[in-house]
Order: structure tokens, then C-alpha cells, then sequence
């Protein structure tokens, strides 16, 4: 069923790329759509049918080199996240695209970047992994620089080069995990073999940061973050959407499965690696939150904002602790669609007025009321403030880091993340207040630009459900306490 | 070795004469001179070998009055090479002589440089 | 059998009365009878090497019959008879691949002088090999220095008569040490039979008694050959007497002439000084750096110039130091790899000049690289000839090169101290040799349309003769060495 | 028997292409039909002789002493001549077509097969006089086929590569007689045949000469700093760029490597010493440059020869690794990296030879006018960044692993420049792709309204290279297995 899930939007996009132009564009969205649905659809199916833990092998790539899907916990949280961004934010690009080339081409990668990402999620070991997410930078790459203008190339040059400079970091922990490991398959708690690391661990510790520095380039953590607020503008805007939700999220997904899944949090916890990697998060929520208060292009700071806000779930990952873990996962859910959804507004918006700049959006919020009544609310989930998805989230984030026991993080964690969401409040709110109350002087009667009804509903959609995660997060945490408690066992006392 | 030096002056000499001769041919530029030193050269040699022959005391090898014992003469062999040398030193200066006698008729001089400089201007 | 015992006697005075005859006879009879004449020389060595090679030990022919030690000698072994056949085969394969550019290019009423020289040449050069007396091979140097000298002015162009001065006079100082080392050596030890030498000299140099003269003399002897077989630094008059001298001229210089003086040089060592007591005074040494520094500069020159006749010339110059450094090595095994050399580059050497004048002579007789380009298509036979001469050169397996490239090289792996230094001057040298010939072999087969008319073969039957038999002898030395190599180490056998 | 079989392969391209030459061939296509079946009838008596598995040395001439000129075949030949007989047919197939309108197309056919038999030559070497041997005669074959087009450049570029080729040799020669002296035979035995007794003391200068024979092979394999022949070597005719200096000429030296390495010195005397550190890092040098080189190349086909500098010294990393896993990781890529490569070239051929455009930004928006060329082309740039699925990935993935395994520091570095120049050919493939198949907004297309795709000699070809890259990527256990055999001396 796993394969199915993934072969419908494969064979879908090869349809589309491959075919002969679509005379009717109702026909082609509906087409796409359907696919989408039906993807989806069997997702959920192949979710329900597949047993826990129960591998699928494709083929062997030469001998232990096994190419096959499981499903465990963490597939699922990421793989119904995946759908549940990935269907609205095609069903909005039918209304966006209109204004855009290619339609086909669009779709087309649309539902193989969709593919790839399911094979993402179920992916059973490490190689399984590298291989779509080497695919993934491939074919997400046609959907950045869709555009075509010579900044978009450059931009998905950049984007493509970043991605794979990151993949390769992780192959040379690939290679070391090989030698170094029992298996390669993600077992709860690490693979690495005692008896073969006696030694070797300072190569080990390096492997496992190149590994985490490489899965952060997709995450846009600092260092290797340039490409992300070049790469995330340029894109059209519902890709801009679920490359900041998801495709930034599966270098998370990529970070979780090195750390828990292959080396083990006991393996890092008080080493170089987790410092440095708190270091870089920390210090990657701060700048990105800078960049993004100093940038006047409403996507760019979306996307720096992007950028500090992943770093949050870095954070909330390094501090390798149950409720540091249960705030990265809950953010990792509310930033994907928070972001999405801004995103999706800030398309709207172009799409309806042409506008970029932030200073140009004055009294904005009269002439598309809707779109930025969700922008607001959208905006005070991402600064955290309750009871949307983000306060939630922030909460456990910050309880992490108060209660990792580390010296000087416990203190400076949280205190970073404040300061970020003053931060965030700082570059998210003005449009909001100038959108509903300035530029009165301009525009005596504002006419209405709200935007179709298939591009406003995802928008709402989102919003709804980040309200919801912020109302009733229970089941969510709930269900992320069952993985963490098998993934860490040191701190699971409350 | 003072004492040798000049109980062996003969061969000095002829040492002396060699270093002349050879310089000569090598380092003049004219090529009468050059010539002149091969002679030298050859000379210092025959002076070397003839000295070599001779033994004090001694009388040449012709016998007149029966034969005698063999310490009565001089080795006659080195004559016979200063002999044999000089026959060959003459072959050879005659064909210098001859060869510069056609240089000098094409280029009307004796230094060899000149006459490369010669050749060159007229190959071009 | 025991008449092949005058063989070498007779083959040094044939040559002799040939020239001499010659000297009477109208061109054509004069280039006959000398033909005539290697060919049975050619003859009479190959009966003496047979003779020798079954009986497995050399001869002595005492002349007028004077026993030793008074007497006159010819000492034949297996190295000396196979080297005197070599030289008459190549000798006469380069008369004939020359002949139709001395009927050109030589006046008609001075041509006969030309075969009375060769005659001449012939006759020094096989006294020089077979002579057992010091002095004997000292007078046969000086003939050789004349009629070489004769040949290489035959065509009397400024360039040839200053050439020939040139080489007289460096052979002349080069004659003059040999001769001042000989008369030294006889004052020392009272001898002019190298065999008689070589027994005073052991117990001289076992009594440890007149140490610094016996070290001049060799010394002496040394440099005065080398200086006439054109080793580095004393190549200068190389150049211009292999460069415009006729194709045959250069060939039999540059492959048989400088050669027979190493020859000589070479019995010095072993049956005159001994080889022991050679090595000891380290002349070897400067010998060996002498032929380092050749083997680069040689070639260094050669990729200089722009004179493909030149060029050859230069490369003599390197070759000559390959052979300097197998004897310098002072090893057995080097010794093998030089003598070896000696064949190896007489071949090719001959081959190269031959096939440059087919070359030249479909490029209207110029020199210069650039009138040469596409000439191996207007003159196929000899594009491929000097094709194969520079591969040998450039030392490609199935060539001679290649296997003089081994010896020379395994002689050294076997010298501790001199490993190294001649390991990486082979290689180094290798490639600057590569970087000249095959310059200008990529240049001859680089088409272009070129004002000179082509030449078939039909129109240089000699030629084509003498290239074709030349290259089967590059390919025979290349392929089946080991014959090669039995006769020379049984030869150096017969030395000692 | 299979003595004379072995002779005749290989004298069989040698002397078959004489008739080439000698006859004037009014009708083109007769002389095509020879070739090709003269190539064929090579390649399937090759595939016969190779089915046969593992033959007795047979000696063909003996040159003095122990030196003799001996062919057999075991299995670094067996990989080696296997991939030369399968690739060769098909790259004449390509070649007819790349040379329909060249001039002196019987003298380029002339040598392309002669350089066939003398690589087979290479493969079935049985001593390292031999291989030595046809390694030289490689060098002359190849250097008319450089020379082909007779333009300066071309001439400049091939004085430069004899003068590499022979220069290298000379240093190659010093470790072959080496081996002559210190060997107890200089027959090819699977770990060496040094006679540690007659080398006593003398390791340092065995494993200088080493050294020397390493970088005097790895001329050819383009080892950095002696690789500027390669790129230079370029203005050949492709299919010459692509068999040749993708694949036979190059990859001949390295096979003369592995040859020198495993068989002759034998691994377990040059182990951890410092002559292995010294060649480690040369490979891992030249894997870096030449990958940024190319990066920084515009030219199609210097970028891809700038590319093979650095693939090539993948094989020598893995050679250098001196244990069987590293042969195993270099013998992998040798094969793989012979397919990908010459896929790619083909490519850019087929481009060069249709339209005339040599410069990476002049192919803008060829991808939808040429598009099974430019599919071929994806998938050849993809497999050689290392994409699981594609062959490349499985190679390097043998490399690094071997890498690893030897615990080495050096040798983790080199599983970094791996890495490194695998970023950096996605970086120099990857734009060729997208320029190709994403032109700027503003391109017109009416400006390659003449373009056409290639015709189906060059595609067929370049379709059979893609189902083996496809092919080996994900199905490539039977045959790792067979190297891995190989490469521990066990076939």
C-alpha cells in the first residue's frame, strides 16, 4: 500500500510532464486534483493497513543496501502533516497559478515532490531516506525556479547546490554509520555497535554533526542558511507555502532520524555535538528573527522568518529532552501550517494587487478583509501568543530548555526564544496595524480584492487549525509523549 | 720532489712545451697559430719519448763490433715512435695547411671566428 | 680453420690496397670496388666471429713475427669481430642510402676521393678494433681523424671546410692528450702490447708505487678519447660536422667513428689499465657525470634547434652520453648496457640521417622544420623510416632503444650509489627525447600543400634498400637482444 | 588454444584495420560494415574467451632472459576487457554517424580499431613487460586520432599528450625494471611479486620508485599535475574524447596501476607506508581540482574531460587504499564511471556534431528541442553526482566504505573529497540540465527553431548506456559480487 501511495502521484506527475499540453485548464486541475486527493487518500489508507514497524522492501541497491518503507510514529505525525498541507496548497495554486507559465509543468512536479515526500516519511533506513531526500532537491528544484527569471534561476541554483552540499554531509555520516553501526535500518534509540566504536567515537561525533549540519541546510539552520530566504521568495507562492511548511520540515525529519533513530540521544547528550548544535540553533532563531525585522519584502521575511522559527524546532530537538522533543514536534505541525498559510496570504495578496513591499500594504486589511483577519491570527500564533498552535508549542520549547538540566542553555534557551518573539511581534504586527488602520488618506473608498474562494479557503483552513492545535492539543501531545518516551528515556518524569 | 723536479728537467720541459702547444691549438683564434701549436705540442712529445730513449752512457743499438750485452744500448724503440709520430704529425699538418689554405682563399682571413661570421652572412 | 686466424690481418690490409687502388680508378669502378670490398670484409668478420664464438676464446695474429713482447699484435675475439661486422654492414648500408646525394651533390672528378677515404676509414676503424699494440691504435686514430675529416669536407661549402677544421682541431687535441698518455704509460711501464701493459700496470698498481702518474695517464687517455668521441662538453664541432656534411657522411661519423673511439676506450680499460684499477681511480665517476650532463644537455640542445640535420647531431651528443654512463656506472652489467648502446645507436643513428636526407630531399633539399611539414607524405618510405629511428631513439619496446633503455637501466638498479641520479636522468632524458623527435615526427606527417613534388621509391631504390634493412636491424637489436647480449658478455669475457 | 584465441582478439583490430587503409572504399557504407563487423567479431571472440573464465599465460615472444611477451587472461582482465569489448561496438555505431561529414574518415577508422586491439592488448597483459609494451603502443595509436581534425590546436594538443604519455612512461619504465631486479618474476600475481630478499634494506628507494611508476602510470590517468593533456585532448573528434579519454586511454592507466600495485608490488609491502600517503594524497588532490576545474570550464567537452581528471582519481583513491575493498571500490568505479562518462560525452557529441554549439551557455532551452539526448544526458549528470538508484552512487559507496573501513585518517579525507566532488559535479552537471530544460522566461525559442534531435545511430547507442547506468544502480549485486571476487584475488 506504501508503494501505491507512492506510485499514484509518481505515474500522475509523469502524466503531466510528460504528455501533450492540456487544452482545458479546468480539466487539467481537476486532474491534478483528483491525483492529489486519491495520494492522499491512499496515505491514510496504507497508515491504517501497515502494521507498525513492518518493512517493505523495494529492491536491494547491492548487497545491505536495502531500499525499504516501515512505518513507525514519527512517519505517521509527518506523513499526515505532509497531506494535510501539501492537498490545500494545490487546490490554492489552481486559483494562484492562473497568472503564472506553465501551469502543467507546475503540477507536474507538484505531485512528484509530493511522491518523493511520502517516500520521505516512510522511509524504513538511512539509504532509503538519502535517496529521496536527494530526489526531494531535484524536484523541488523545477517548482523554485518555476518562474523562470534569472533571479529565480540563480535562486533555485542556490537552492539546489545548498541542498545537495547538505546531502552530502550526510553521506559521509551514511558511510561512517555503515561501518560503524549494526544496521542502517532506524531503530528507536541508535544502531551504533559498541564493540565496532570502541575509539572511534570523536570520528562518530564528527559524522553526527556533518549529519545534523547537513540536514540542517534544508532546515535553513546558520551556517548554511543563505539559500532559504533567496530560494523561498522567488518560488511561486504556494510553493513558497510548502517549501517553508514541509520541505523545510523534512531537514527536521532528517535531524530526528539521525539523532534518535541512528546515534542515539544517550550517544550525544553532553557531547561537543549537542553544544554546538544548541550554539547554531540558538543562534540561527536570533538572526533569522533579526534578518526578518530589517526585510522589506514581505516573502523574504516570511522566509527569514522561516528560518528562525525551524531553528526553534532544532532547539527544542538538541535539548534532547521529553518536553524539548514534544515542543519541536508540536511546533514543527503549527509552524508548517502557520508559515504555509502566511505564505499563502502574501501570494494572495500579490496575486490581487501586485504588491511586494511591506510599506506599500497600507490599509490593506480593508481591501481584502478575510485574508488579513487570518494573517493576523496567523501571526499572533507565530509569536506565540495563546490560544493558537504556537503558544502551545513555544510553551513545551521553552520548558525543554528550563528543564534539560544543561548549564547555561537552560537559562539562555528560553531567553533567546523570548527575545525572538519580541522579535516576531516586531515584524509580524505592523502589517496587520497598518493594514487595518493606515493609508486612510489614499484610498477614500477601498474596493474589495478579496481573492477567489479556492484560494481563500486553504488560507482559512489553516488558520482554523492552528486555532484548534492551540485549543485542544491533548491527543497531539499525547501521542508525541508515546514516541519520545521510547526515543528518551533520561528526564520522562512528569 | 725538488730534487726530481730538476733531475728530470728534460721531461719538465717537455711538460712545459705540451701546455703551450695545447693551449695554442685550442685558445688562438688564428689558424696559422693554432697549427704552430699542434706542432709544439707534438714536439714536446717526441722531446718527452726521445728523452725517455735515452739512457746515459749508453751507446745506440747499431752493432759494428759483435754483439754486447744488452745494457750497452739505449732502448730503441722510443725512436722508432718519434718516428712513426713526426710521419704522422706531417700527414696532418699538411692537411690543415691545405684546409686553410682553402679558408683563406674564400674568406681571406686566418680567424676562425671571421670566417664563421663569413659563413653565416653568406648562407643569408 | 686455421686460416680464418689471418682473417682480421687481411680484412685491415684489403682495405688498405683497396684505398689505394681506388685511388686510380674512374668513380664508379672506385664505388664498386668499395662495395665490393665491405662486402668481403663483411666476409672475412663473419668467419672470424664464427671462428671465435666456436672456439670460445680469442686469437692472437702476430705481425712480421715478432713474438711478444717486441712484436706488433691483432687480438681477435668475439666483441671485436661482431663489432667489425657490425660496422661494415652499417657502413655499407649508409653508403648506399647516401649514394645518390654524393652523385648530386659531390663534383664529379673528386667522387672517387670520397670511396678512396671511406676505404680508409674502414680499414683505421677495424685496426682500431682488432689492434692489440697502443701505439698501433694511436697512428690508425689519426687516419681515422683524416679521413674522416676528408669525408666530412667532400662537398666543399664554407660550412663543410669550417666543420672539418673544427674537428681537426678538437680531434687533434683529443690525439695529441691520447698521444702524451700512451708515451706516459710507456715510460711507466715499458710496453706498448696491451696485454704486457696490462700485467706491469696490476703490479704497479698493487705495489701502490707511481699512484698520481698512472691516474694522469688514465686520465690523460680518457679525456683525449672523449674529446674525440664527442662527450659532453667536448661536442662542439659536432653539430656543424654532422649537420652539413652529406647523409653519409654524417651517418658513418656520428655511428661507426665516434664509436670506434669509445670502442677504444673501452679495451683501454679492460686490457690495458684493467678494469679493477679503473674503477679504483674514479675516473669512472667523471665519466658518469660527464654522461648525465650529455644525456640533458644534448637533448636540450636538440629541442633548440631548427635544423632537423643539427638536430640528429645533437641527439648523437646525448646518446653519447648514455654510453658514458653505462661505462661510468662501472659495473659489468653497465659495460653490457653501453656496448649494447653502441649497436643500438650506430642503427638507428645511421637509419635517422639516411632517412632525413629522403626527407629533406622531398622538402628541395631544406633543412629547416618549417619547409619539412607533410614530407613524410611526399616521401612515404622515408616519413616511415625516421618514424621508426625516433621511436627507437625515444627507447618504444620492439625497438633497439628500448632494450639499451632496459639494460642501461637494470645496471643501474644494481649501483647503490649511482641508482638514483641515472634512474631519473634516463627517465628525464626519455622525455626531452620524446619532445624533439616526435616534434618532428608529428611535423612530417602534418599535411600540407607544399610546393616540393613527391618521391616514390622507385626513384631511390638505394635508399629504400638501405632504410628497409636499417629498420629490420633497429627491430632485430629491439626483438631478439638476447643473441646480441650472449656475444657481448662472452666477448668481455675474452677481454680479461 | 585459448593462447592463440588471446593473440588472435587482439591482433585481430590490429591487423584487420590494415585493409582500411590499403583500399580506396568508394562506397562508404561497405567500409562501415567492415568496421563494425571487424569490431563486432573482436568483442564477441573477447565475450567468448572471457565466458571461458581464467586462462594458463601464453607466451608469445621471449625478449632476452625472463622478459617475455606474454598474454593471459585472470580477472582484473576480465573486468577490464569486458568493458572495452562491450563499449566499443557500440561507440563505433555513434561514430559513424559523429564522422559522416569529417574529412579523412579511413585514417580515423584506421586507428580507432588498432587502439581496440592494443587496449585488449593492455587488458590481457600477463607480465608487466607486456602491458608496458602496449601501453606504449597505445600512446602512439592514439596520437593521430588526436591529431584528426589537423587544425593547430590540434596538433599542439597532441605533441602535448605524446610528451605526457611518453614522459610518464619513461618514470614507468623505472618502476618496471625495478621490478625485473627486486621481482622474483615479473609476471602478474595477485599480491606481488617483490622478493623481499633481494630487497633487504631497500625499501625507501623501492617505494620512491613506486612512487615514480605511480605518477609515470597516472599521466594517463590524468593524475594531478599531470593532467593538462586531457582537457586539452578534447578537440578530437568525440567519439576519440569519449572511448579514449573517457575511457580506454585513461582508465588503461589506472588499470596499469592496479596492475603495479596489487600484482606487482604487492599491497602488503607498500601498506602504510609513506609512499602510500604520498599517492593517497595526490588522488585526493586531483579529485578536488579537477572537479573545481570544471566547474569553472565553459567549454562542454573540457568540462567533462575536467570532470573525468577528477572521477578517474576516484579509481586511484580506491586503488590507494591498498586493500582488497579499495580495489573493489576502484575496479566499481571504473566500470560505472566508463558508461556514465561516456554517456555524457556522447551527449555533448551529439550536441556539438547537430548544432554546432560547444559553450555551456549556448545550449539554453535544449532540452525540449533535443529530448532523448538531453534525457540521456540527466540521467548520466544524475548517476555521476552519486544519486542512489544510479550507477555512480553504488561505486562511491564501495569507495567511501572501503575508505572508512581502512580507519585512516588520509583515507577519511579522501571520503571528504569524495563528497566534496560530488557537490561540485552536481554543480558543473546540474546547471548544463537546467539551462537546458529551463531556459529564462525571456528565451526564444525560435532562435534554435533548426535544432533537431539526434538520429537514432548516436541515440541508440546513448539508450544502451542509460539501461546500464539505470540497470547497475539497482540491480547491481551480481555484478559487485564478481568484483568483489576479483579484487580479493579469488577469480
Amino acid at each position: 500500500m506504501i508503494f501505491t501511495a507512492i506510485l499514484i502521484p509518481v505515474l500522475a506527475g509523469l502524466i503531466l510532464l510528460l504528455g501533450p499540453e492540456w487544452k482545458n485548464r479546468k480539466q487539467l486541475c481537476g486532474f491534478t486534483d483528483a491525483a492529489l486527493l486519491l495520494s492522499f487518500l491512499a496515505v491514510c489508507v496504507a497508515l491504517g493497513t501497515t502494521k507498525e514497524n513492518e518493512a517493505v522492501t523495494l529492491f536491494n541497491l547491492t548487497t545491505g543496501l536495502p531500499i525499504f518503507f516501515k512505518i513507525d510514529g514519527v512517519s505517521r505525525f509527518f506523513a499526515v502533516l505532509t497531506g494535510i498541507l501539501w492537498v490545500p496548497a494545490g487546490i490554492y495554486a489552481f486559483g494562484y497559478m492562473e497568472h503564472e507559465w506553465k501551469e502543467k509543468r507546475y503540477y507536474g512536479f507538484y505531485l512528484l515532490s509530493y511522491a518523493v515526500l511520502t517516500g520521505l516519511d516512510f522511509s524504513g533506513n538511512l539509504i532509503t531516506f538519502y535517496l529521496f531526500y536527494e530526489s526531494m532537491s531535484l524536484l523541488t528544484l523545477p517548482l523554485v525556479l518555476h518562474n523562470g527569471s534569472k533571479e529565480a534561476i540563480m535562486a533555485g541554483l542556490k537552492y539546489l547546490f545548498f541542498s545537495l552540499a547538505g546531502a552530502y554531509m550526510v553521506l559521509f555520516g551514511l558511510f561512517l554509520l555503515n561501518r560503524f553501526g549494526n544496521t542502517l535500518t532506524f531503530t528507536a534509540g541508535g544502531v551504533l555497535d559498541a564493540a565496532l566504536l570502541e575509539g572511534r567515537e570523536g570520528l562518530l561525533l564528527a559524522g553526527a554533526f556533518l549529519m545534523i549540519l547537513g540536514f540542517g541546510v534544508k532546515a535553513g539552520m546558520f551556517p548554511l542558511h543563505a539559500w532559504l530566504p533567496a530560494a523561498h521568495p522567488v518560488a511561486p507562492a504556494p510553493a513558497s507555502g510548502v517549501l517553508s511548511g514541509m520541505i523545510a520540515k523534512c531537514g527536521v525529519l532528517g535531524v530526528i532520524r539521525t539523532v534518535f533513530y541512528l546515534f542515539g540521544a544517550d550517544f550525544l547528550r553532553g557531547t561537543w555535538v549537542q553544544q554546538v548544535w544548541l550554539v547554531l540553533s540558538l543562534t540561527t532563531v536570533l538572526l533569522g528573527s533579526m534578518m526578518a525585522y530589517r526585510e522589506k519584502g514581505l516573502k523574504k521575511r516570511l522566509a527569514y522568518s522561516t528560518v528562525s522559527q525551524v531553528s526553534y524546532i532544532l532547539f527544542g530537538l538538541a535539548t534532547l529532552q521529553w518536553e524539548g522533543f514534544t515542543g519541536a514536534f508540536l511546533h514543527t505541525a503549527a509552524h508548517a501550517l502557520m508559515k504555509c498559510g502566511l505564505f499563502l496570504v502574501a501570494g494572495a495578496i500579490i496575486f490581487k494587487t501586485g504588491k511586494t513591499k511591506v510599506e506599500e500594504l497600507s490599509g490593506i486589511g480593508r481591501q481584502m478583509p478575510v485574508t488579513m483577519i487570518c494573517y493576523t491570527l496567523l501571526s499572533l500564533s507565530l509569536i506565540g501568543i495563546p490560544p493558537f498552535g504556537g503558544f502551545v508549542s513555544k510553551w513545551f520549547l521553552g520548558r525543554g530548555g528550563v528543564n534539560s538540566g544543561l548549564p547555561v542553555f537552560d537559562i539562555l534557551g528560553p531567553a533567546v526564544l523570548l527575545v525572538s518573539a519580541l522579535l516576531t511581534a516586531g515584524y509580524l504586527l505592523p502589517i496587520s496595524i497598518r493594514g487595518f488602520l493606515g493609508g486612510e488618506e489614499s484610498v477614500v473608498r477601498p474596493e474589495k480584492k478579496e481573492p477567489s474562494f479556492l484560494m481563500l479557503a486553504p488560507i482559512v483552513l489553516f488558520t482554523v487549525l492552528v486555532t484548534v492545535l492551540g485549543i485542544c492539543p491533548d491527543k497531539v501531545i499525547g501521542y508525541i509523549t508515546e514516541i519520545a518516551k521510547v526515543l528518551i528515556k533520561e528526564g520522562m518524569t512528569g | 720532489m725538488g730534487a726530481n723536479f730538476f733531475v728530470n728537467y728534460e721531461e719538465v720541459v717537455a711538460m712545459i712545451l705540451f701546455g703551450i702547444g695545447f693551449a695554442n691549438l685550442l685558445l688562438q683564434n688564428n689558424l696559422i697559430k693554432k697549427i704552430i701549436g699542434m706542432n709544439i705540442m707534438d714536439a714536446a712529445i717526441y722531446l718527452f719519448l726521445a728523452e725517455k730513449g735515452y739512457i746515459a752512457g749508453r751507446a745506440a743499438p747499431i752493432i759494428t763490433d759483435g754483439v754486447q750485452k744488452m745494457e750497452a744500448y739505449i732502448n730503441p724503440i722510443p725512436s722508432g715512435l718519434v718516428l712513426t709520430g713526426i710521419v704522422v704529425s706531417v700527414s696532418v699538418t699538411a692537411l690543415m695547411l691545405s684546409i686553410t689554405i682553402r679558408l683563406y682563399a674564400r674568406y681571406h682571413t686566418l680567424n676562425l671566428d671571421e670566417i664563421s661570421a663569413l659563413i653565416k652572412k653568406e648562407e643569408a | 680453420m686455421e686460416i680464418i686466424r689471418n682473417f682480421p690481418a687481411a680484412a685491415i690490409l684489403l682495405c688498405l690496397f683497396a684505398g689505394i687502388v681506388s685511388s686510380g680508378l674512374k668513380p664508379k669502378a672506385a664505388k664498386w670496388l668499395n662495395h665490393a670490398l665491405i662486402v668481403v670484409e663483411m666476409a672475412l668478420n663473419l668467419c672470424t666471429l664464427y671462428y671465435t664464438a666456436v672456439t670460445g676464446e680469442a686469437f692472437v695474429y702476430v705481425m712480421g713475427k715478432f713474438p711478444a713482447p717486441w712484436g706488433n699484435e691483432i687480438r681477435a675475439g668475439v666483441l671485436e669481430a661482431l663489432l667489425a661486422l657490425f660496422v661494415c654492414g652499417v657502413m655499407l648500408l649508409s653508403l648506399l642510402g647516401g649514394e645518390k646525394e654524393l652523385e648530386e651533390k659531390v663534383e664529379e672528378n673528386k667522387l672517387f676521393l670520397y670511396y678512396v677515404l671511406a676505404d680508409h676509414l674502414l680499414c683505421s676503424l677495424l685496426a682500431l678494433i682488432y689492434t692489440n699494440d697502443l701505439f698501433t691504435a694511436y697512428v690508425f686514430v689519426e687516419i681515422n681523424t683524416i679521413s674522416a675529416c676528408g669525408l666530412i669536407m667532400i662537398r666543399q661549402t664554407g660550412r663543410t671546410i669550417e666543420a672539418a677544421v673544427r674537428y681537426m682541431i678538437m680531434s687533434l687535441l683529443g690525439s695529441g692528450l691520447l698521444l702524451m698518455g700512451l708515451c706516459m704509460l710507456y715510460d711507466l711501464t715499458g710496453h706498448l702490447l696491451m696485454s704486457n701493459i696490462q700485467e706491469s700496470v696490476a703490479r704497479l698498481h698493487a705495489s701502490g708505487m707511481y699512484g698520481v702518474p698512472l691516474t694522469v695517464t688514465i686520465g690523460l687517455m680518457t679525456v683525449g678519447l672523449a674529446i674525440k668521441s664527442a662527450l659532453f662538453p667536448f661536442h662542439t664541432w659536432v653539430p656543424d660536422a654532422y649537420g652539413y656534411s652529406t647523409a653519409s657522411s654524417a651517418a658513418i661519423l656520428s655511428s661507426l667513428v665516434s664509436k670506434g673511439y669509445i670502442f677504444l676506450l673501452i679495451k683501454i680499460i679492460y686490457r690495458v689499465i684493467g678494469f679493477e684499477v679503473f674503477h679504483d681511480t674514479k675516473i669512472v665517476n667523471v665519466l658518469f657525470l660527464f654522461g648525465l650532463a650529455g644525456m640533458i644537455f644534448g637533448s636540450l640542445s636538440a629541442i633548440k634547434e631548427n635544423n632537423i640535420r643539427r638536430m640528429i647531431a645533437f641527439s648523437s651528443v646525448a646518446q653519447i652520453g648514455y654510453i658514458y654512463m653505462g661505462i661510468g656506472m662501472g659495473t659489468q652489467a653497465g659495460m653490457v648496457a653501453a656496448i649494447f648502446h653502441i649497436f643500438s645507436h650506430a642503427a638507428a643513428k645511421a637509419l635517422l640521417f639516411v632517412a632525413c636526407m629522403g626527407i629533406t630531399g622531398a622538402s628541395g633539399g631544406s633543412v629547416k622544420f618549417q619547409d619539412l611539414t607533410g614530407a613524410a607524405y611526399r616521401n612515404k618510405l622515408a616519413g616511415a623510416a625516421f618514424t621508426a629511428g625516433s621511436l627507437s631513439m625515444v627507447g618504444l619496446p620492439l625497438f633497439s632503444g628500448f632494450i639499451s633503455k632496459l639494460l642501461f637501466a637494470q645496471a643501474a638498479v644494481q649501483n647503490q650509489g649511482k641508482m638514483l641520479p641515472a634512474l631519473v636522468v634516463l627517465a628525464v632524458s626519455t622525455i626531452l627525447n620524446a619532445v624533439y623527435f616526435m616534434k618532428t615526427v608529428i611535423r612530417i606527417y602534418t599535411p600540407e600543400q607544399s610546393p616540393y613534388e613527391g618521391i616514390t621509391w622507385k626513384n631511390q631504390k638505394l635508399l629504400t634498400v638501405s632504410c628497409v634493412l636499417l629498420t629490420v636491424l633497429n627491430l632485430h637489436l629491439g626483438c631478439l637482444s638476447q643473441s646480441w647480449e650472449n656475444l657481448i658478455m662472452k666477448g668481455l669475457g675474452m677481454f680479461a | 588454444m585459448s593462447g592463440i584465441l588471446m593473440l588472435g582478439a587482439i591482433l585481430l583490430p590490429i591487423l584487420g584495420s590494415i585493409p582500411i587503409f590499403l583500399f580506396k572504399w568508394q562506397n562508404r557504407k561497405a567500409m562501415r560494415i567492415y568496421v563494425e563487423l571487424l569490431v563486432c567479431a573482436a568483442s564477441l571472440l573477447v565475450g567468448y574467451l572471457l565466458l571461458r573464465g581464467p586462462s594458463a599465460p601464453f607466451t608469445v615472444v621471449t625478449f632476452t632472459g625472463n622478459l617475455t611477451v606474454e598474454f593471459k587472461i585472470d580477472g582484473l582482465s576480465t573486468v577490464f576487457a569486458g568493458m572495452i569489448a562491450v563499449l566499443w561496438p557500440f561507440a563505433t555505431l555513434y561514430s559513424f554517424e559523429y564522422m559522416r561529414n569529417e574529412p579523412r574518415e579511413r585514417s580515423f577508422f584506421l586507428f580507432y580499431t588498432m587502439t581496440y586491439g592494443v587496449t585488449l592488448g593492455i587488458a590481457m597483459s600477463g607480465n608487466l613487460l607486456t602491458m608496458y609494451f602496449f601501453y606504449e603502443l597505445l600512446t602512439l595509436v592514439t596520437v593521430p586520432l588526436v591529431m584528426q581534425t589537423l587544425t593547430r590546436e590540434a596538433i599542439l594538443a597532441s605533441r602535448k599528450y605524446l610528451y605526457y604519455s611518453l614522459g610518464g612512461a619513461a618514470f614507468a619504465f623505472i618502476g618496471l625494471v625495478f621490478i625485473i631486479v627486486y621481482g622474483s618474476s615479473i609476471d602478474f600475481v595477485y599480491g606481488g611479486v617483490l622478493d623481499l630478499v633481494k630487497v633487504g634494506s631497500r625499501t625507501n628507494i623501492l617505494l620512491l620508485i613506486y612512487v615514480f611508476a605511480f605518477c609515470g602510470f597516472g599521466v594517463k590517468a590524468a593524475l594531478c599535475p599531470f593532467n593538462s593533456w586531457l582537457p586539452q585532448a578534447g578537440v578530437a573528434p568525440t567519439p576519440v574524447t569519449a572511448l579514449l579519454h573517457a575511457v580506454a586511454v585513461v582508465k588503461s592507466g589506472a588499470f596499469a596501476i592496479m596492475r603495479l600495485t596489487y600484482y606487482s608490488y604487492g599491497t602488503e609491502f607498500l601498506k602504510g607506508t609513506w609512499a602510500q600517503d604520498v599517492v593517497m594524497t595526490l588522488t585526493i588532490i586531483t579529485i578536488v581540482y579537477g572537479c573545481s576545474r570544471a566547474v569553472k570550464e565553459t567549454h562542454l567537452k573540457r568540462r567533462l574531460a575536467y570532470s573525468t581528471i577528477s572521477n578517474l582519481s576516484y579509481i586511484l583513491f580506491g586503488v590507494s587504499l591498498m586493500t582488497p575493498a579499495g580495489l573493489m571500490g576502484g575496479l566499481t568505479h571504473m566500470l560505472f564511471h566508463a558508461f556514465i562518462k561516456i554517456c555524457s560525452f556522447f551527449c555533448v557529441g551529439a550536441v556539438m556534431h547537430e548544432t554546432g554549439r560547444n559553450y555551456v551557455h549556448e545550449i539554453d532551452g535544449f532540452g525540449r528541442k533535443m529530448p532523448k539526448v538531453f534525457a540521456c544526458f540527466t540521467v548520466s549528470a544524475l548517476a555521476l553526482m552519486g544519486v542512489p538508484g544510479m550507477a555512480g552512487f553504488i561505486s562511491k559507496w564501495y569507495l567511501a566504505g572501503a575508505a572508512i573501513s581502512t580507519g585512516e585518517p588520509l583515507a577519511c579525507a579522501g571520503v571528504a573529497a569524495l563528497l566534496i566532488s560530488a557537490l561540485l559535479t552536481a554543480i558543473y552537471m546540474l546547471t548544463i540540465v537546467v539551462r537546458a530544460y529551463f531556459p529564462p522566461r525571456e528565451f526564444d525559442y525560435a532562435a534554435i527553431e533548426q535544432v533537431r534531435d539526434a538520429k537514432p545511430l548516436m541515440w541508440l547507442p546513448l539508450l544502451f548506456f542509460v539501461i546500464v547506468i539505470l540497470l547497475f544502480g539497482v540491480a547491481s549485486r551480481p555484478i559487485t559480487g564478481f568484483l568483489g571476487e576479483v579484487a580479493a584475488g579469488r577469480y
